[in-house]
């Protein structure tokens, strides 16, 4: 590995290098013009929106760079994609929210935050080497640690930075012993060498199970997924809003991405053959798919039952996102490349929605003050279009067509009828069922309840309304017209030899 | 069969004129009460002309049901195509539009009912413009359910009618809207998502070979999954008779049934017709329960004709209890919409048994009742909206008399009433007479059991024509004026139909009798077992 | 019993000694200090397996940087001349019993796994590997290497935020 | 088209123009709009007259129009499956035209007077248009379905006039009751058609005669056949009023005395037998028997009751079930023109009887107008009497349909009557069932006693209020002059010039039996043999009826007129008797307390159910949710919010449970990640 | 008695026991923390034991060596956190800091 390659392979991670150059920068400014908050937000952007134009340059690449450390491919790629676009989502949200303009003395720390933490999840998606997976995984760790704390004069923010510390760090420690205890039993830590050694079937079972769990553990944590996802409601709950809305979708998806390839290219069995085309077998005594059937089914009910007796709509939305994260879970028990794309799939309509989503709750909050439900009273009259909108996103969080929502769901649900999971897949669509009940909930006080006395109109600039635009046009759009999507996510599944 | 007008096909007008109005309803101020009251009308009626356009240029020899080449003004574009894994195949989903006799009526019916909605919503005025809006996007749901042939498309529109409901019973409802409105929104989705995931099991079990390219493909044509042919060896659903094809069969029936309602699925439907406004019953009651029987003629019966035939005696019993507790259970009631509520649950009774005799009367009465009662309980509704707008109350025991006090609206409500009951010369009464004629010939008993029905029905509906018009007005009544223009613009159209399909039900069956044909026959000749009782 | 296997129970016992005293040990101080001990238990195993040069960096950043930082976290959070230096515990039953579980499967797992090992076991000459890290640092674990770099900054600055005083008085 | 068709078609039709003319300008014209209907009635009659003799003299046996209204473009059982409707006239249909139209014709003249001051004039006319159109039409049908579909339309019809007076509640519930125990007798009726179409795929009598003829039979079993006939007959039972179904005729009285004459005496209530003569054909022995012993059990029951009654109209309607009882038994044993021809010859003289009993109650009504007497009830029998003074024309009429009815020589009813009581003799001879003529002569003496006690106490004697009699006088010549024609056609010489024998009438030569079609082992005694036994039965009858009327009436004027016996004492003696008659043998009771009462009861629990069981397991709805409010207050409020979904139910119970967990201690959360991962290592590691 | 690679692993286990033992049970979010590296510490010397018994090979050193700095920016980070606490609820004891919760 000599020097020439290696600065051929810094060109292939070019965009998460945009990224950390424009975190250096933003720093810098931060530090001659502290009051120029405008600017940050503006470098920010710029540099995120250069790193997407170099990952569209990606797009067909395939190769696994720094001596296996990494993967460059249209999986990875596709993540980051996600990740950017929620980045910048998120960047210009936190324009529009008072609390974090309150902190305006260290508004440049949250942007280097937020930046600092898009690049460790674009890392996270390409890492194939269990030290990089704890690396990166720490650095979007450590960062979303200090970020969720980031309005430290409230009591609550501070709080979730400690739960989520606590919580984090446990998590991933546990995640450590079980990467070290692959070690010792395939004496490699690239998950590609670690398949081939486990091909050989000299591992033993139970401890490649309890190395496994421990893996899950991590990951667990990481997509909130029961019963590791205990942080989560609290977390989400006492982060500033802009940060919720990022970790419920970037981290999410990064933690998704890591652990589809984890699993995919340590346990799949290459040697059987008879299967049909595109889906694949795990190797013998790796109960991994019981144990993500198990964890997905209890994910979703347990977030969907929970979260009926939310009355903070943030918190609502926290157990929400968990119950989302089981449905996309089923789309990892297929074991087919069509599953992934599904989760891919749903990443996408997620990011519009359920940003879309935390965004109306953050300008409702920041004019209201409150984000009880009963205090969303009769909103469809305050501001007809927000409500319009957020009704339609949690519409779409149902599932219920023709949002992007309903393509989401339609896409797993599809695979797994098509694996013949057909229970798993009832119990799936139940689901969806008593989901709708409490977003409705929230519909409902906001058209068919009144306020006691009319409050007033309340009405929103116009930038915020385009950024609404632009979350909630797709949101419709890709319900009805998702050829070009669902392609592409299934272009995108191919990995690093697959 | 093709009809375009400005060379889009009158289907796609029938379906998205609504949406026109409803974008137009949304640009408006909402200071411009009448400019909407009037665009939502005239697009309605738009849609009503282009029926009646449709009902005339229908060619009535043309069976449909599972042949795509008698399906008539067909519209065929492909929508989504992915050039897919080969796990799934290549998901092709087609924009696939077309109607024959079985739902040439309920196109008819749905513009119709919409646009009598609308006139009958004149006197809304809590946030008219959403309203208009909600109801014009409901009217589109409802029309694409009748017209696609796309089983995904079907499911599409199926439930974008379902957000519209749940908001013009919710926000516009009666005291207890919340509960009703949730209520009606459950209920259906439940069934929904069960009828989900039977389509996506017949997706994966029908493969046809794909014009463009000739290989095979799934898809979710549902003329194709008529077509035993097409089911995929070692798929879900292939063969016949399987477990699992009942299953399936169960699931898209449940999903059904929530809608029309049969028992014990029909809570929903009291609840909800009570709190709804007038003119929100009507559309409840004049078309959204034909979706369910109308989606069993055209997707659950020709798909499984197996698992039809094995499941006809359930359905049958099913359609006697609807029947009979329907109308047990209005004669108990004191609210008179709750009474015309459960009126429906025994009449749409008939239509189950109707269908449910799988032979050409049974299923001609069925569909003719379908139509007759979305008319009838139409003008039902309408009349308790008129007397609810004067007396603001519902309660059938507060009045008395009316008939000499309002002889318009009585004249109106006699036909009503009587066209319910079954009276000859009034459509109610074929329909009912074949329902029964054709179940008779498969359920000797069952059938004899219901026809016992027209006895309790006459005695409810005549008892509550007399509780409410005869007898003497009681003094706080003084006040009441007679029927006015609007109420009547709205009623007599209805009242002409009925009575004219009563003298002359060729007008609609020989739309009918073809396509009933086509099913029954199909039914039965795909499974090949006579059914005895 | 050679002078190998001395050094190395004699290291054990100190590990697990002190280990044991930071988690049950009422006072934080002691914890602290036990912590100190354990370190330098753990560093002296790392020597056992000849990892010379992590042994040195166990002591240098633990000893002389982590475990500075929790004395004055603990210096910080609790004033050390009242007794409020104690730490009650909680839920300790459960604990008890889920760790013990733990704790038996693991060693079950460990003691039943036949690990990946070359079969040269024994003597292998006690070298340095400080080269080889060294290379590897520069050629194969490079980009893990610049991310720790990344981490580190991050650290600092989430670090000095959090922790900075605020100067503007307007507090919840 | 022939011209008889279309002369046809425009008897039909006429009442039907009436209608629609008067339902939408009659309250322009007011009182103008009776004479309207009244025309139209007058042409009609002239024409139903004009296709009778048309028919008459034509050699053919029926004028037959079918044509396809509805094709099913199938086949059901090999035959292609359509649904022919329309018209037939032979002999019987022709017959009843006039009949028809004549009574509605006369009523109409009736009216104008008997309903001039009425609130709604125009409608009462335009319903009686509508009647007539719907009656005209069950007699001139060719087919069951059309039979059946005419056959509610009457119903219908008869409903709104009954509940013409809707503002009084017992005229509202008169109205009810006889549309829905109409209904019943249909609903039996509508499934015997069923069974008919299923059978023939054909409702038209022809056809199905045919069928039957051919030797195809119901399901190919006898029974099957006679269930057939008798479900066919069911429609009988409820519109002729016969038992068990007849408690809806005298509640009836409650609708304008014209209105009873023209429906309750002369056509709808006559339907019923016209509908089973025209069933005859396919009758088995046993359902014949069954019908005989139907109407016997009617006459005898009515006849008892008419005894005691008090109302002159009460008494009318009585008599009129027991006569209808007698026509069906006439049909039922055999004796089918008998009974047609009792048909038409009751249809004249009962239908004048009630024009009269208006009269008469015309006058008092005024009279008590006069003195401003609102409490007693003008139709009572015992405040009348003494009016044969004040009002003549009334009395003779009356007295000459008094006589008919009590089958009195001379008379058209003496005719009809006896050939019927030959015809049972005869039934009796062959099948052994002697209760029936038994039963017959009986009510035939009861008949004659019952109705010349109502003759006896309203115009004999004097009129006990003299004050009051003194406003008594003659009714317009609009009322009259129906009541003189009624009583000419009551004379023997309209049907036949032999004063005792029917037979030799134009009637018996015309309307014969018709031929039966159904299997010799199951069919009754063949139409010669039966005949030839009447002929000989016929003169032995003519005594004993005769005597028994004679006897009857000797009574009624003993007791009523003479006194020699006193009422009271009679009544007294016959204590428990009288009122168990005068309660009309208790069935309104029986049928409140049984049918009605467990058809609303059994309503009212089936609602409940719905309300609180079905909703509550399909929901969780009501109880379950109070039993959940222990767990949590906020529960009930969220159960009202709209959690009521059982499911829902139990996953807010879940939820509930779970969101304990979130006790917001991080260690507590780390505990449970751990105790989680061990139970997965455990689990999946074993 | 042969010193082999299951003395070591066993010593790494009981290290995490405790580790996760002091996470779980001690109130203070400082002996939180020493839990923590605690855990770290034991996977460490799994790392290089394994290395060591799979024939030196460098990827376990490696790994400890990343752990280790991590361990330290975790720590700092942690203490900043710490602090904070400190400053706005005036305790560290984990379970008193509990105002998110259902």
């Amino acid at each position: 590995m000599n020097t020439e390659i290696i600065l051929q392979n810094l060109s292939l991670i070019a965009p998460e290098l945009i990224v950390v150059a424009t975190l250096c920068v933003v720093l810098l400014a931060h530090l001659v013009a502290r009051k120029n908050t405008q600017l940050m937000m503006l470098l920010s952007v710029t540099g995120l929106l250069n790193a997407l134009y170099l990952l569209t340059g990606n797009i067909h690449v395939t190769v696994s760079a720094f001596s296996g450390m990494l993967s460059i491919d249209p999986f990875a790629t596709f993540f980051k994609i996600v990740i950017v676009l929620a980045t910048i989502a998120v960047v210009l949200m936190s324009r529009f929210s008072d609390e974090i303009n309150a902190e305006h003395t260290t508004i440049g720390e949250y942007y280097f935050l937020v930046l600092s933490m898009c690049v460790g999840m674009m890392f996270m998606v390409g890492s194939s080497n269990l030290i990089m997976m704890y690396l990166t995984l720490e650095l979007a760790g450590l960062t979303s640690y200090v970020a969720s704390g980031f309005t430290r004069k409230a009591k609550d923010s501070s709080e979730a930075s400690l739960k989520y510390l606590l919580y984090g760090a446990f998590s991933s420690g546990v995640m450590l012993y079980g990467m070290s205890l692959i070690y010792g039993l395939t004496g490699t830590l690239d998950i590609a060498g670690i398949n081939r050694v486990l091909m050989q079937g000299s591992a033993n079972g139970w401890a490649l199970i309890a190395a496994s769990i421990f893996l899950i553990v991590g990951f667990g944590y990481k997509i909130s997924a029961v019963p590791f996802h205990y942080w989560t409601p609290d977390v989400y709950e006492g982060a500033p809003v802009t940060i919720t809305a990022f970790l419920s979708v970037a981290s999410k998806a990064a933690g998704f991405a890591m652990m589809m390839r984890a699993f995919k290219v340590m346990f799949i069995d290459s040697s059987v053959t008879n299967l049909p085309a595109g889906t694949w077998a795990l190797i013998h005594g790796v109960h991994v798919q019981q144990v993500i059937v198990v964890i997905s089914v209890m994910t979703m009910t347990l977030g969907n039952l929970v979260a009926l007796w939310q009355d903070n709509v943030k918190r609502l939305l926290a157990y929400s996102s968990i119950a989302q994260a089981g449905y996309m879970l089923l789309g990892l028990v297929v074991l087919s490349n069509d599953g992934f794309a599904a989760v891919m799939v749903y990443f996408v309509v997620y990011l519009f929605m359920n940003l879309g989503s935390f965004y109306v709750v953050m300008l409702i909050s920041n004019k209201i003050k409150s984000e009880h439900i009963d205090s969303y009273r009769g909103l469809g009259k305050r501001t007809p279009l927000l409500s319009v909108a957020l009704a339609i996103f949690l519409i779409s969080l149902t599932g219920l067509p023709p949002t992007a929502g309903f393509i989401g769901k339609w896409m797993i649900f599809l695979s797994l009828i098509n694996a013949k999971m057909v229970l798993i897949a009832v119990i799936g669509v139940i689901n969806s069922v008593i989901s709708l009940y409490y977003y409705v909930r929230v519909i409902r006080n906001m058209f068919l309840r009144d306020e006691n006395e009319f409050s007033g109109t309340i009405t929103f600039s116009l930038p915020q309304q385009i950024l609404l635009l632009s979350l909630l046009v797709p949101t419709l759009y890709l319900g009805l017209f998702f050829n070009n999507l669902v392609a592409f996510a299934q272009y995108s599944v191919k990995m690093v030899g697959f | 069969m093709e009809l375009k007008i400005l060379n889009i096909g009158i289907l796609t007008w029938l379906t998205f004129l609504p949406v026109l109005g409803m974008i137009i309803v949304l640009l408006l101020p909402k200071e411009q009460k009448s400019a909407i009251r009037w665009t939502s009308l005239f697009s309605t009626l738009v849609q009503v002309i282009f029926a009646f356009l449709l009902f005339a240029k229908f060619d009535r020899s043309l069976g449909g049901v599972n042949s795509a080449a008698t399906m008539q003004f067909n519209e065929l574009f492909n929508w989504i195509n992915i050039k897919s894994s080969s796990w799934f195949g290549i998901i092709k989903i087609d924009y696939y539009l077309g109607v024959d006799g079985i739902s040439m009526p309920m196109v008819f019916l749905t513009a119709i009912i919409s646009c009598i909605a609308v006139i009958s919503s004149w006197n809304i005025e809590k946030s008219i413009k959403g309203y208009f809006a909600l109801l014009l996007l409901l009217d589109t749901g409802m029309m694409g359910v009748f017209v696609s042939l796309d089983f995904f498309l079907f499911y599409i529109f199926w439930e974008v009618m379902l957000l519209p409901m749940y908001f013009l019973i919710g926000v516009w409802g009666g005291p207890r809207r919340e509960y009703a409105a949730i209520k009606f929104f459950l209920y259906t989705l439940l069934g929904s998502v069960l009828l989900l995931l039977a389509m996506l099991a017949l997706y994966f079990s029908v493969s046809v070979i794909d014009p463009v390219t000739g290989t095979k493909i799934h898809t979710f044509n549902m003329i194709a999954m008529m077509n035993p042919a097409n089911f995929d060896a070692g798929s879900l659903l292939a063969g016949a008779s399987t477990y699992w094809r009942y299953v399936a069969y169960v699931a898209i029936f449940i999903g059904f049934a929530i809608k029309v309602p049969i028992f014990p699925f029909h809570t929903w439907l009291p609840d909800a017709h009570v709190e709804a406004p007038t003119a929100i019953s009507v559309i409840l009651a004049g078309v959204l329960l034909k979706m369910g029987t109308y989606g069993l003629m055209r997707v659950a019966f020709p798909i499984f004709p197996d698992a039809a035939m094995y499941f006809l005696y359930p359905l049958a019993f099913l359609g006697f209890v609807n029947i009979i507790y329907g109308a047990f259970c209005a004669m108990a009631q004191k609210d008179f919409k709750k009474l015309i509520a459960y009126s429906s649950v025994s009449h749409m009774g008939i239509v189950i048994l109707g269908m449910a005799a799988m032979n050409t009367q049974g299923m001609v009465g069925a569909m003719l009742q379908m139509f007759n009662h979305g008319t009838i309980t139409a003008m039902l509704f309408l009349i308790v909206g008129v007397i609810y707008d004067r007396a603001h109350t519902r309660g059938l025991d507060d009045f008395g008399g009316l008939m000499n006090k309002m002889p318009g609206y009585s004249g109106v409500m006699v036909i009503a009433f009587f066209a319910a009951i079954g009276l000859p010369g009034l459509s109610g009464f074929i329909s009912e007479a074949f329902s029964f004629l054709g179940a008779f010939q498969t359920f000797r008993w069952l059938t004899i059991a219901s026809a016992f029905g027209i006895v309790l029905t006459a005695g409810y509906m005549l008892w509550t024509l007399q509780r409410v018009f005869l007898g003497t007005l009681p003094e706080k009544w003084n006040g009441l004026t007679d029927i006015n223009a609007r109420e009547l613009t709205m009623l007599v159209p209805l009242a002409i139909i009925v009575i004219a399909l009563g003298v002359y039900p060729n007008l609609m069956l020989d739309v009918m009798n073809t396509s009933a044909n086509t099913l029954v026959d199909f039914v039965k000749g795909s499974v090949g077992l006579a059914v005895g009782n | 019993m050679n002078l190998y296997e001395i050094i190395f129970y004699a290291f054990a016992v100190v590990t697990v000694g002190s280990a044991c005293v930071v988690v049950f040990s009422k006072n934080i101080i002691y914890s602290a200090f036990a912590l100190l001990f354990t370190f330098f238990g753990v560093a002296g195993l790392y020597v056992l397996l000849n990892a010379d040069f992590l042994a040195v960096t166990q002591l240098l950043i633990y000893v002389g940087g982590i475990l500075v930082l929790l004395l004055f976290g603990v210096m910080l959070t609790s004033n050390v001349v009242s007794i409020n230096v104690k730490s009650g515990s909680l839920h300790i039953l459960a604990a008890v019993i889920a760790v013990a579980l733990l704790a038996g499967s693991l060693s079950g797992i460990i003691v039943m796994t036949d690990w990946f090992v070359t079969k040269s076991t024994g003597e292998i000459t006690l070298q340095t590997t400080s080269k080889e890290i060294g290379t590897a640092l520069i050629s194969t674990h490079v980009l893990p290497f610049e991310i720790a770099s990344v981490i580190l900054l991050v650290a600092v600055v989430g670090a000095a935020m959090m922790a900075r005083r605020e100067r503007s008085k307007t507090n919840v | 088209m022939t011209p008889h068709l279309i002369i046809a078609l425009a008897v039909l039709l006429l009442p039907l123009v009436s209608f629609i003319f008067l339902i939408f300008f009659g309250k322009r014209l007011t009182k103008i709009s009776g004479h309207i209907g009244t025309t139209f009635l007058g042409i009609d009659l002239l024409l139903a007259i004009y296709l009778f003799f048309a028919k008459l003299y034509d050699t053919a046996a029926s004028w037959d129009f079918t044509f396809s209204w509805i094709d099913f473009h199938t086949t059901l059982n090999n035959i292609p499956l359509k649904l022919d409707i329309g018209i037939m006239v032979d002999n019987l249909t022709a017959a009843m035209l006039v009949v028809v139209t004549t009574v509605s014709a006369l009523v109409h003249l009736f009216s104008l007077a008997y309903m001039k001051d009425d609130v709604r004039y125009s409608r009462y006319y335009s319903f009686l248009g509508l009647f007539t159109f719907s009656m005209l039409g069950i007699v001139l049908t060719n087919n069951y379905f059309m039979m059946y579909a005419f056959w509610e339309l009457v119903g219908v019809s008869s409903y709104l006039l009954i509940g013409h007076w809707y503002e009084k509640k017992s005229a509202a519930d008169a109205g009810k009751k006889a549309f829905i125990v109409n209904r019943v007798g249909d609903f039996g009726f509508l499934v015997g058609i069923m069974i008919v179409w299923m059978q023939f795929s054909t409702t038209t009598f022809s056809g199905i005669f045919g069928a039957i003829g051919g030797g195809k039979i119901p399901f190919g079993s006898d029974t099957w056949l006679t269930i057939a006939g008798l479900l066919i007959f069911c429609g009988a039972v409820g519109k002729s009023a016969q038992f068990p179904l007849h408690v809806w005729l005298p509640d009836a009285m409650e609708g304008p005395t014209p209105v009873s004459a023209l429906i309750h005496a002369a056509t709808m209530v006559a339907a019923g037998v016209y509908l089973v003569a025209r069933t005859f054909p396919i009758l088995t022995a046993d359902a014949l028997v069954i019908i005989a012993y139907t109407g016997a059990i009617t006459a005898f029951i009515a006849a008892t009751i008419a005894i005691v009654q008090n109302d002159i109209k009460k008494i009318l309607a009585y008599s009129t079930i027991s006569q209808l009882g007698y026509m069906v038994m006439g049909l039922g044993v055999g004796a089918f023109t008998s009974g047609v021809f009792h048909l038409v010859t009751h249809a004249a003289f009962k239908a004048g009887l009630f024009l009269g009993s208006g009269s008469v109650i015309y006058a008092m009504h005024n009279a008590l107008h006069h003195v401003n007497d609102h409490h007693t009830d003008a139709q009572d029998v015992r405040s009348m009497g003494g009016l044969k003074k004040k009002m003549p024309i009334t009395f003779w009429t009356m007295l000459m349909f008094t006589l008919a009815i009590s089958g009195v020589p001379l008379t058209s009813g003496f005719l009809s009557k006896d050939e019927i009581l030959a015809g049972t003799l005869s039934f009796a001879h062959f099948t052994g069932h002697s209760a029936i003529p038994f039963i017959g002569f009986f009510v035939a003496g009861l008949t004659a006693f019952y109705m010349f006690r109502m003759l006896i106490l309203t115009f004999f004697g004097d009129h006990h209020d003299a004050h009051r009699a003194e406003h008594l006088h003659e009714s317009p010549w609009v009322m009259t002059v129906p009541l003189i024609v009624f009583a000419v056609l009551s004379f023997f010489a309209w049907y036949s010039f032999n004063p005792i024998g029917a037979k030799d009438g134009w009637f018996y030569a015309k309307i014969t039996t018709p031929h039966v079609v159904v299997p010799e082992h199951i069919a009754a005694t063949p139409t010669e043999e039966f005949l030839e036994e009447v002929h000989h039965q016929h003169n032995l009858t003519m005594l004993i009826s005769v005597g028994v009327a004679g006897f009857g009436i000797l009574m009624a004027f003993v007791i009523y007129y003479w006194k020699k016996i006193s009422a009271d004492a009679l009544e007294k003696a016959l204590k428990s008797v009288h009122t168990f008659l005068y309660r009309k043998w208790y069935f309104d009771e029986l049928y409140d307390a049984t049918v009605v009462a467990g058809t609303i009861g059994l309503a009212k629990v089936l609602a409940w159910f719905d309300a609180k069981i079905i909703d509550g397991i399909v929901n969780g709805a009501g109880s379950i949710t109070k039993i959940t409010s222990v767990i949590s207050g906020k529960f009930d409020t969220y159960v009202v919010d709209g959690l009521v979904n059982f499911t829902a139910y139990f996953a807010g119970l879940f939820g509930l449970i779970f969101r304990k967990i979130q006790t917001g201690k991080v260690q507590t959360y780390i505990l449970f990640a751990v105790v989680g991962m061990m139970v997965f290592v455990v689990l999946f590691g074993m | 008695m042969e010193i082999t690679l299951t003395h070591f692993l066993l010593i790494s286990a009981v290290l995490f026991s405790l580790g996760v033992f002091a996470v779980i049970t001690r109130r203070n979010a400082i002996m939180v923390l020493m839990g923590i590296e605690l855990i770290l510490n034991s996977a460490n010397i799994n790392f290089l034991a394994f290395s060591r018994y799979g024939g030196m090979n460098i990827e376990g050193q490696m790994a400890a060596i990343f752990v280790i700095i991590l361990a330290a920016a975790e720590a700092a980070v942690a203490l900043a956190i710490v602090l904070n606490i400190y400053k706005r609820f005036n305790t560290v004891n984990v379970d008193e800091i509990s105002i998110l919760k259902d």
